[in-house]
């Protein structure tokens, strides 16, 4: 929480395990299609990465990763990449998140709506991941802290 | 303040205490909403789901499909009410650059 | 294009904008309220004309994913909600333009942030009043209880506190939505609320069913201030910035109204219901004491904002008691009442929001007669409004009322016809209050030290800048335009929205 | 099916329920309901809701719990109630 | 009542303790952050109810299992109750994110989480 | 006989538009006063034309008609220039001109503040009397009817002194209590028969409702009219109102707020109720009843006022029910004398009032003890101020003898000894109370107007004429207005009967 709370194994230790929980959370979210998994939890998994790197290493070096002002824009490109893939099946004559109308070629109707899932799980986990570091920096920075 | 909330308790307890009474038990394969088709012969969505859920999107788990297909807007809405409490921390909290 | 896809333009209006402004907000903050503004001013003709396309030719049903109804999420658009819809465009529109000197003034450095919830709020509301299934109408619910707890609390100091019991209430009012639905759900086995209305007359006896509308009805009444669960309302709405309470109260209660509707008399059968559990009774009655209660404490308010926030607890009662009545004209009443309390409760706190930004507070005991010279245009948006809330013709107010009144007579409710009235007098008294302390030189104690009897000229102007004016005078002149075009909108618009289980 | 391990854990569940309210130590509390948030993911899993349980075990015991010890951290971490 | 009935229902019982529980805490308590915590118990148990209500005996999880052979609805735990409560638990979190929120500014302002010392210090 | 016919116009609209159009160019020219003025009498001598030239055809029995536009299902804002809208009309349109004439003198010889809210209200408080007047059904008459009490307020508060704001308080606690109170009756009525229209002689409907039903409802309307009507008990807001100055005071009197009370008791009474279910519910009695104990207590009340405006006031309360009784008779020579009474008791209250302002601006004086000796510093005016005193009085050959004449007729008619003793009883304390006004200002000395002469001619011409006016319509009821003849139209449709 503090700087005082940081030692150079923890610090070390998270700066270590960080890329294998992003690589998980990777995972987490493709692996959605086959078991458990998805977009939200790999996004939560995601943004636990960047707090436990933001908690142990502070918040100034942390944001070499993931800038604080980013949190919003980030979620809300995620949002958007989730509302424009329904507004392109939109445009492209379907219903909206209709996804076999997809601009996507040699696709067969179920391909298309993994795909278009696929694309959707993308857009949730950067918004969940990006509004949970945001609400957490906003939290520390109303406080008063980091 | 305190008793008006313990009448709401009581009230609320027995709200449920009563419906439980009719729930169909836990577990019970017949409830409506296990059904193929309702009382009224519509198809009932659950049972739609299991059925063509991997014929429809090529992926065997049918709450992924649900998730972001079926029900993909409901998930829409989802990802909106993060980003909300978002830009709602954003609101109250931060500080002016 | 435009047709095909009728139901969901307009919450995408509103969603798509507050997506952008957050991205573009980045790198250009100005930008927020031109996008904000131009979405608002967009979805006005969309959701004309989604109306006017209904009433001509019935609801239009929106598989979304193209997925049929009870299997995915449906989005209908019928008379009653594209009517709300463009009530919601409007009044936005109103506010926004008026919100925007505020704004710059009271959070120059949050317009992203802001402009981007307000949007959300809106695509929230558009989105309850379109959809066609129970959760995804919990989750519209989510996104505007959510934007609408960050609008309340960046207002004054207070304004945490009631935000943060607005956020308690809120959670337990839409908790005991989803548990209802759950309810509901177990027992039917579907989500979509046309499904479900042909499912219920065979399950209605059956305990869940019961409870889960008892919680539901519970649950909505939290959102929507019903006596006796309108506690968190006035702090809430008088701690808010201006610009918030001028969206929140005259929109948000009413969509919790319109959930009741929908549920009540659309989803429910309220004939049959009434057999069984007395919920329309028991909402008519709390109703009456909402009414009482908001007036007499509307009455003992020392504060603009706060005794129009009292007044809205009184309004909704109004709502209530049409609805209550489950007759046909109760019915017209209450819609009637939702479209015109809206208006009346924007240009009121719009004036309200122009006396903190040029006073730099409303309270009512420090307003005097030099309040009438120095912003005369304002104060005489504030009469208008406050003819229009007591009810006398030929203003808006008075035609909601008589139709209540007379669906009160057609169901014999003598009490509820009596505290409708009585409502209507109570009203008198407490805008008679404010307006003879802003006209007349008002004395004080027996000592009779009159205000100081500045003749013309010698007071500055401070009426409020144009961008402000104009919104507030446009709401007002619509007080006197739709009572007089009441019956227009009653035949043409009204009529078609009363549900098949009240004829 | 395991009614009777649904039983246990359901206990389990309302006796945590029960201290993260009761604590007077906030800090202890939000710990608790980190428990708690675990358990209900433990419930999710026998009932076969693998999704739910692997959601309310990254957000209910993950997230919240992160974000509720820096916030008792920057507030008060006693109750009187 | 018959013992079939107690062991189909107990569950119930117990979530609508839970309910009763998280009601509580929100309604009742002083402190706001326990208002928080019992917040998270009333949508946790709500979470309950509804993965409660979607369970099927002798039914498995809702993966498509290719060793099953054709597909039966009876085979597969209900699957519409899940999704559902995926989105319940993602709005649980951001309404707890918000009233954190709204709980540090009220501590700025105030320096205390109590509702008896904060009247106090609202007049 | 007597059926009328109707036929599109819009005539009666455009009365009434008249001087809700003055109204912004009144505020427009509030820096120059003059302008504004000419405003004012432009719109009150329009008014007047419009509705003089209503008055040919009304009398061939042609009802000019104005449809405009639905206000609730079935029921239209519609305005119709029937014989007793005429005929009222014609009372409020006409005295708006002789009041705006005194209004100029008395307000200018006052230096009164506010005079553009003034003259703004004044004149949409006619166009809301008009519209009282043509209103077709009760639901544009309650229209009216409001705005009318609002746009009335401003000019009970004028002086915005403590008094007149309690006064304002009382007036607005009363009518708008009333005005909730007729709304409740319409809805009801509505609900139960169908129809808002009135009809000469009644809606049948009435004549099927349950006993208990019809007086519930007659209560009700009986009370949201009476108060502006100022029957007692209903009454106290109307001496309160003297607070306000003097114009308003005989508009409030004379022309348009009681006058359009008595007119709603008419409508109420004879065109939606009709005589037949009045009598056959026994609810005449009670109209009786109700304006005989009114005419006798305020005469009692006026004797024990020493303010001269508030002594006009009770002598007010007491005339009105005068038309409420002649309503109450259900014979025609009562309906003619009560009908009647309202054309004559607003020439002669009118003059009283122009006096008792005149006396106000010239000499300051409220007091009737205060008065000895001003006939002869303000002989025109205490003149006039005799001549109307006596014919309220109902001395021949002023226009009150008319009226009281008729009404005496009809109590005969109906074998109501009781009424005709009423009439005569008041008659005496008529002149019980204003003949020591006379006396006074003629016959005792005082120093105190030797300073002082006539009041400007804009405030004296007015009120002679109106003192003429009301000779006049003494000795030939139906000259120039017919009101003689409407009056008897009115009667005949009202009552069936051919030739009353």
């Amino acid at each position: 929480m503090t700087s005082s709370s940081r030692n150079p194994i923890l610090i070390t230790a998270s700066r270590l395990l960080a890329p294998f929980i992003q690589l998980f959370a990777l995972y987490v979210i493709f692996h959605g299609h086959f078991g458990p998994g998805g977009g939200f939890q790999g996004g939560a998994m995601l943004a636990a990465s960047i707090l436990m790197l933001r908690l142990s290493v502070g918040a100034e070096r942390s944001e070499l990763k993931f800038r604080k002002s980013w949190g919003t824009p980030v979620g809300a490109l995620g949002a958007l990449i989730f509302a424009g893939t329904g507004l392109l099946t939109l445009l492209l004559g379907g219903r909206f998140l209709e996804y076999h109308f997809l601009p996507l070629p040699d696709l067969s109707r179920a391909e298309l709506h993994s795909a278009g899932i696929l694309l959707i799980e993308v857009g949730v986990s950067l918004a969940v991941m990006a509004v949970l570091v945001a609400i957490y920096d906003d939290i520390m920075e109303g406080s008063g802290g980091g | 303040m305190r008793k008006t909330s313990l009448i709401a308790l009581v009230l609320f307890g027995a709200l449920l205490l009563y419906a439980s009474s009719g729930l169909p038990g836990h577990g019970d394969p017949d409830g409506p909403s296990h059904r193929e088709r309702s009382r009224v012969g519509s198809p009932v969505a659950a049972a739609h789901y299991i059925r063509h859920a991997q014929a429809d999107a090529a992926s065997p788990n049918i709450v992924t499909v649900v998730l972001a297909d079926y029900r993909g807007f409901d998930t829409l809405g989802e990802t909106i009410v993060v980003l909300t409490a978002g830009l709602v921390c954003y609101l109250i909290l931060r500080r002016s650059p | 294009m435009i047709e095909a896809n009728l139901p969901l333009l307009v919450p995408l209006t509103f969603l798509i904008p507050a997506l952008l402004i957050p991205l573009i907000g980045l790198r250009v903050p100005g930008a927020a309220y031109p996008l904000a503004l131009a979405a608002v001013a967009a979805s006005i003709p969309i959701a004309g004309f989604g109306l006017f396309r209904v009433i001509a030719g019935g609801p239009v049903s929106y598989t979304l994913g193209g997925w049929e109804a009870p299997i995915g999420i449906e989005f209908v658009l019928d008379p009653l909600a594209s009517f709300l819809t463009l009530l919601v465009s409007v009044v936005s529109c109103l506010v926004l333009i008026h919100a925007r000197h505020v704004v710059s003034v009271e959070h120059p450095d949050k317009r992203v942030p802001y402009y981007s919830l307000v949007l959300l709020l809106l695509a929230g509301f558009c989105g309850i009043m379109a959809t066609g299934d129970l959760f995804n109408l919990y989750v519209f619910l989510e996104i505007s209880s959510l934007a609408g707890y960050g609008l309340v609390a960046i207002g004054d100091k207070r304004s945490p506190v009631a935000a943060y019991r607005y956020l308690i209430l809120g959670s337990v009012g839409t908790g005991f939505y989803l548990l209802g639905t759950g309810f509901i759900y177990v027992m039917s086995g579907s989500l979509n609320m046309a499904d479900v209305a042909r499912i219920l007359p065979h399950i209605l006896d059956q305990p869940p069913v019961l409870a889960g509308l008892i919680l539901m009805v519970t649950g909505i009444g939290l959102k929507t201030a019903l006596f006796p669960l309108h506690f968190w309302l006035p702090d809430a709405y008088s701690s808010a910035p201006s610009s918030s309470s001028a969206l929140l109260a005259p929109l948000g209660t009413k969509v919790g109204a319109y959930v009741l509707i929908r549920i009540l008399f659309f989803v429910f059968d309220p004939g049959a219901l009434e057999q069984r559990v007395p919920i329309t009774s028991v909402i008519a009655w709390l109703s009456v004491g909402g009414v009482l209660y908001g007036s007499l404490m509307a009455l003992a308010q020392q504060e603009l904002k706060r005794m129009l926030a009292y007044s809205s607890v009184a309004q909704i009662g109004y709502i209530g008691l049409g609805l209550g009545m489950a007759t046909p004209l109760g019915f017209v009443g209450a819609v009637l009442h939702i479209l015109n309390h809206a208006l009346m409760k924007a240009a009121l706190f719009l004036v309200a929001g122009n006396l903190r930004v040029q006073l730099g507070h409303s309270d009512i005991a420090a307003m005097d007669h030099r309040l009438s010279r120095q912003m005369p245009w304002s104060m005489a948006a504030l009469v208008v409004g406050a003819l229009s809330m007591i009810g006398l013709p030929p203003t808006a107010g008075f035609f909601s009322k008589w139709y209540l009144v007379l669906g009160g007579i057609q169901g014999s409710h003598w009490v509820f016809v009596a505290v409708i009235l009585l409502g209507g007098l109570l009203n008198t008294l407490y805008f008679f209050r404010v307006i003879e302390r802003v006209y007349l030189p008002f004395w004080r104690g027996p000592s009779g030290r009159a205000a100081a009897n500045g003749g013309p000229g010698v007071v500055e102007n401070r009426e409020a800048r144009f961008s402000m004016l104009a919104p507030t005078l446009i709401l007002a002149a619509a007080l006197l335009v739709l009572g007089l075009t009441s019956s227009f909108l009653v035949n043409r618009v009204i009529h078609p929205m009363i549900p098949a289980g009240l004829l | 099916m395991y009614l009777g391990l649904e039983a246990a854990l359901g206990l389990l569940l309302l006796a945590s329920a029960l201290i993260a309210l009761r604590l007077k130590n906030l800090l202890a509390a939000a710990v608790t309901l980190s428990v708690f948030s675990f358990i209900s993911a433990l419930i999710y899993l026998v009932m076969g809701a693998v999704d739910v349980a692997f959601t309310e075990a990254v957000v209910g015991a993950g997230i919240t719990g992160v974000l509720f010890i820096v916030v008792l951290f920057h507030t008060s971490r006693r109750s009187i109630d | 009542m018959e013992v079939e009935f107690i062991a189909g229902h107990n569950l119930y019982w117990i979530i609508s303790l839970l309910l009763l529980v998280g009601l509580y805490g929100m309604l009742a308590k002083r402190n706001l952050v326990k208002k928080l915590v019992g917040m998270n118990i009333f949508q946790t148990s709500i979470i309950l109810f509804y993965v409660a209500i979607a369970s099927k005996r002798n039914a498995t999880v809702p993966v498509i299992d290719a060793a099953l052979g054709s597909v039966d609805p009876a085979h597969y735990i209900n699957p519409l109750p899940h999704t559902l409560m995926l989105t319940a638990i993602v709005v649980s979190v951001a309404t707890t994110g918000v009233g954190f929120a709204l709980l540090i500014s009220i501590f700025r302002r105030y320096r205390t989480l109590d509702e008896d010392t904060l009247l106090k210090r609202m007049r | 006989m007597n059926d009328l016919s109707t036929y599109p116009s819009a005539v009666p609209l455009l009365a009434i538009l008249v001087s809700a159009a003055s109204v912004p160019l009144i505020g427009i020219s509030a820096r120059r006063p003059n302008l504004r003025e000419f405003w004012t009498l432009l719109a009150a001598g329009a008014k007047f034309a419009l509705v003089l030239s209503l008055l040919p055809s009304v009398l061939a029995n042609q009802v000019a008609e104005t449809r405009l536009f639905q206000v609730s299902p079935g029921i239209d804002l519609t305005l119709r220039a029937d014989p007793f809208g005429v005929f009222f009309a014609l009372i409020a349109s006409g005295l708006w001109i002789l009041t705006s004439f005194y209004s100029i003198g008395y307000v200018r010889g006052l230096k009164e503040k506010h005079q553009t809210r003034y003259f703004a209200s004044f004149a949409l408080c006619l166009s809301a009397t008009l519209g009282v007047a043509f209103a077709a059904n009760l639901l544009t008459f309650i229209i009216f009817f409001e705005i009318l009490t609002i746009a009335t307020y401003p000019l009970v508060i004028h002086k915005q002194t403590p008094e007149a704001i309690a006064a304002g308080r009382k007036y607005l606690a009363f009518t708008l209590t009333a005005g909730v109170v007729l709304v409740a009756a319409m809805a009801a009525v509505l609900q139960l028969t169908g129809t808002l229209d009135f009809q000469p002689g009644g809606l049948r409907a009435f004549r099927d409702l349950s006993p208990v039903a019809v007086k519930i409802l007659f209560g009700m309307f009986l009370a949201g009219v009476g108060v502006k009507a100022a029957i007692m008990p209903l009454h106290a807001w109307l001496p309160a109102a003297m607070a306000a100055p003097t114009p308003v005071s005989a508009l409030l009197h004379a022309v348009a707020v009681v006058k359009s009370g008595v007119f709603g008791v008419v409508r109420v009474t004879d065109f939606l109720f009709g005589p037949e279910t009045l009598s056959r519910f026994g609810l005449n009695e009670v109209m009786l009843w109700l304006a005989g104990s009114t005419i006798l207590l305020a005469s009692c009340l006026a004797f024990a006022e020493d303010n001269l405006k508030r002594r006009l006031a009770y002598s007010t309360v007491g005339h009105l029910s005068y038309v409420v009784l002649g309503a109450g008779l259900l014979s025609p020579s009562g309906l003619i004398g009560g009908l009647m009474h309202i054309a004559n008791h607003a020439t002669m209250k009118i003059v009283l009032f122009f006096c008792a302002g005149a006396i106000y601006v010239n000499a300051h004086k409220e007091k009737i003890s205060e008065l000895d000796g001003i006939g002869r510093a303000m002989p025109w005016t205490m003149g006039a101020f005799a001549l109307a005193s006596l014919g309220l009085a109902g001395v021949p050959p002023v226009s009150g003898f008319v009226s009281k004449w008729y009404l005496g007729l009809g109590a005969l008619e109906g074998g109501s000894v009781a009424v005709v003793t009423v009439l005569l009883v008041s008659g005496l304390l008529n002149a019980g109370y204003f003949v020591p006004i006379v006396y006074r200002a003629f016959f005792k000395q005082s120093e105190n107007f030797n300073s002082i002469g006539e009041a400007s001619a804009w405030m004296v011409v007015p009120l002679i004429l109106a003192a003429g006016l009301s000779l006049l319509l003494g000795l030939m009821p139906d000259l120039f207005f017919h009101f003689f003849s409407l009056a008897k139209q009115i009667a005949a449709q009202v009552l069936e009967v051919s030739n009353p």
